[in-house]
């Protein structure tokens, strides 16, 4: 049965949550953005909990365990207000909290820029005062790439938004010119996993971005077209796994059947 | 408890130019927007501004020229884009912007509510927004380093919510979005000026005691101001209005044009002959929603 | 008219209320105490309300502006719940912050040992570790003598009571054997009035107790009886000021019909 | 989620001897009553305890002579008098004594709740209270003096609470005596256990997450315990048991009789047995309210 690249990536990233898993959400932009910062990440959380991950948890602005059954098809704030979940505590602090005690296992990335060691630029292309384009600031990107376990980022592979060294380190990923993140003082964590359009990445030891798989048809050169720096590539890449059937039919049947989430 | 009802031009006068301002709201949810054109009418000038996520109460102050510094976690549109002149402002440079993550703003406005000059927060190395005002601080008891941040003291905080007495007992919904940082930043408030879409009599706020979440002795002006958050939305009331928004952000692209769109929003003169406009227009009653 | 002790003293402490004052009131224990604690403070703050002070606030458990003229007769947990109040903040710690950053003008203190610095025992007789008597702990009452700009302490007299030097310090009063308030760090506050059954005191500038107003009857000697320690005494002793019959008429009638809160 | 719903006394048998717990509730409300009794039932031993005002938690487990130490800001009977129990225990120095006032409590469990090994608080100088392991630190913005407390960092955390759905979450009712740190004990707990009235479907809790006040992420075990905090009150449900109280006053004004009285009260086997037979003596339905 055939699949959308979207399908195939909520598929990779649902693979790799657990059961025990804590799963961060944010409230992303309009558009394609809107499908890789929220779309693929639901999608991929309740393909988890339907196949493999039935206590999987997922915390959604600030609502914990938001009713994935009753998604609703239009995320208006009314529909956010109203969705169904077992937790939403009286201000955005006790996210922060859990954010810096270390409760969520996973969270889900989106930026600009995404650099080799997967440092990530959310705030300004070009120089952080006066820039050539402001971009949206910091929220707390910086706090899922220092305190959750297994930070997954999800972007399109672009040679703009894969750079040899982002303008400006928004959230920091394994390393940068100033140190490693051993060096700087980091004890757990940084980016697990990149989900891009064309291949997954992992991490090296050193902290290297590393081409982990290959979506069905692209080659390494395709990858390396769209990206300004040369990722670590492994002798042998393997094939980014493919859903089957019924995972692409509880997708489309039951997750996603409006098409809000994977529109784009 | 004092009679706290304030007209919204009278509290918007009490503000000074060259002040610093907290403004609540987060996303597209409650910005205080009728104070902030207030501001605008008013010509309060030179301001600093810290926010939790904004969107259209930095972008309109930034396209109104009146800031001096921007401190906050985000600026944009959420679901509709970036926020056009703030982005604009920051890119020609007509204003300082110190960026902070949420752990470090929280902490700020926390330091506040809970009467201390700083907060301790766990660090975050090696990232852009810490240069801003952070030093370095070790626990006593472990040797652990840690960051700590100064306490926020904005001059004045404006909030736009649901609904409050004229002695400026502020109640939320028993079902509502909390995805903002309003109650830290009324705890630590200095001067607190809320606007409320409707004033309540207080027996309606006394019968549930608990659902008041800025006290009267934190307010000093309550205003009412029935769709104070428009174009954004008040969740459990309103939600925003998308075709405005997008007016909005296609004025945006030039500044010219944005400054006719910014003239038109202000004329009418006051916010509620503006919402009488609007609603006479039929424009609002579209974005109604029903309070669970 | 002729009037009670408790009435009299009500009144003393209603006449140093002010329209501005937001008072803290605790949740004190049985019989007379709760009179002392509860009682006394609730009547002076409701006489001030209707005499003089029409917007003071009450902070009273956890509840601000309990509606004093829906007094319940009785305080079981139920009445306590069910009190029509302002705010009731989701946990205490928010009442808490409002102390340490000082938001209350007005508290009221009881305590087993009072010095003649107005140091407050509420811990133990005797050594702290294995003491004679253990009392109840500390409470918040530390915070009220550091924090708020006019705690009044609220007991009877009674040698055993006023003592040269309390046993343990649970609250700092104007002085200790470690030095003043001043050396010690603190910049405001400390006890500013002591009302018990037979007088008043106040406090020197060097933080000493000092006789106020004795009630009517009452001789300086027969104070001095019930202290064991003696405090500063001006030449001309003022006698306490007597309420009058329309104020008398408003605890009776009004203020505390049910005679709850003055009954012991 | 995961079904979390667990027999009280397979909760209390996760509790080791030596640990140091949490206890929730404030003056005579929502003490976890029907844990401690278990705990007695089990026979654990060499506690430390920790508490906001405590009563009859901490008396119980003072009488049964499980305590090594004792932390908090109060331990009495409110209306009723002194804690007997407690009170001769310290008296004879059974056990180890940390008086702390409220400010410096909060800290310590905030601290824990914000994942921070500390936080500064407003100091409190000369005080007998701040002897215990409290440090001087300096504000690196303003230099200001303040003390620093650790994070309080109990083994287990124990709560008695109104309703819960099996996965542990737990909701209060919209009108509600808040007096109490359970919600930031909660917040910072290592290992919750939470007893609650009543086990309702999650479809209740989740139409209303807003009054959800512990999530089930924090919560390791819930149990049911209908009238768990008799003969406590838990505002809404029921108030404190006058007659039992001085029952327990009485027995207490002597370590025999109270042993006998205590006897008694772990009779019965079970809490579940000992509510189904005070039920059946219609004890308990003069002492239930009616929720708001």
């Amino acid at each position: 049965m055939s699949f959308t690249t979207n399908e195939l990536m909520a598929y990779a990233v649902s693979r790799r949550l657990r059961s025990e898993d804590l799963v961060f959400i944010g409230v992303g932009t309009a558009g394609r953005a809107y499908t890789l910062a929220v779309g693929i990440p639901l999608v991929a959380s309740r393909l988890a909990q339907l196949d493999h991950a039935p206590d999987l948890d997922i915390y959604l602005g600030n609502l914990l365990s938001p009713d994935l059954a009753k998604m609703p098809t239009q995320l208006t704030q009314d529909a956010i207000t109203r969705w169904p979940g077992a937790h939403a505590p009286a201000d955005i602090g006790n996210k922060v909290d859990a954010l810096v005690r270390g409760d969520f296992t996973v969270s889900f990335e989106s930026a600009a820029q995404v650099d080799r060691w997967g440092n990530l630029n959310i705030t300004a292309i070009g120089a952080a005062e006066a820039p050539d384009v402001r971009l949206v600031g910091t929220l707390a990107q910086a706090e899922h790439l220092a305190f959750v376990e297994r930070p997954i980022i999800v972007v399109d592979l672009s040679s703009r938004t894969f750079v040899e060294e982002v303008d400006v380190i928004s959230s920091f990923g394994h390393a940068s010119t100033q140190g490693s993140r051993r060096q700087l003082g980091y004890s757990t964590g940084g980016p697990a996993l990149v989900v891009t359009d064309l291949c997954t990445f992992d991490f090296t030891g050193q902290g290297l971005m590393r081409l982990n798989s290959l979506h069905p048809g692209v080659t390494v050169d395709q990858v390396l077209d769209q990206m300004s720096f040369e990722p670590v590539i492994p002798d042998q890449v393997p094939q980014t796994p493919k859903p089957n059937e019924e995972q692409i039919k509880l997708i489309r049947n039951e997750i996603d059947e409006g098409q809000a989430l994977l529109r784009h | 408890m004092r009679d706290k009802l304030t007209p919204l031009e009278q509290a918007v006068a009490s503000i000074p130019s060259c002040s610093t301002v907290a403004v609540g709201g987060s996303l597209l949810r409650r910005q205080p927007m009728a104070l902030v054109r207030e501001i605008l009418r008013q010509g309060t000038d030179r301001l600093s501004i810290m926010t939790w996520a904004s969107s259209l109460a930095a972008d309109l102050l930034a396209a109104g020229g009146v800031l001096r510094s921007w401190e906050g976690i985000y600026v944009g549109f959420w679901w509709y884009g970036l926020a056009p002149n703030f982005r604009r402002a920051v890119q020609w440079g007509e204003f300082t912007v110190q960026d902070r993550s949420e752990s470090y703003m929280t902490a700020r406005f926390r330091a506040a509510a809970m009467g201390l000059p700083y907060l301790p927060v766990a660090p975050i190395p090696g990232i852009h927004s810490i240069r801003h005002g952070v030093q370095e601080v070790t626990c006593p008891f472990t040797g652990q380093q840690l960051h700590a941040v100064p306490a926020a003291e904005p001059e004045v905080t404006i909030l736009h919510a649901y609904r409050g007495d004229r002695y400026g007992n502020i109640a939320w919904p028993a079902h509502r979005d909390s995805d903002d940082l309003d109650l830290i930043m009324a705890s630590g408030a200095r001067r607190l000026i809320v606007s409320v879409e409707e004033i309540v009599p207080h027996e309606q706020i006394a019968a549930m005691p608990n659902l008041t979440y800025i006290p009267h002795t934190k307010v000093d002006m309550i205003c009412q101001a029935r769709f104070g958050a428009w174009p954004g939305s008040c969740d459990t009331r309103y939600d925003e209005d998308a075709e405005e928004l997008k007016r909005w952000l296609a004025a945006g692209r030039d500044p010219q044009t944005f400054a006719d769109y910014l003239g038109g929003l202000l004329a009418g003169g006051s916010h509620a002959q503006m919402i009488e406009e609007l609603a006479g227009a039929q424009r609002l009653s579209s974005l109604e929603v029903s309070e669970r």
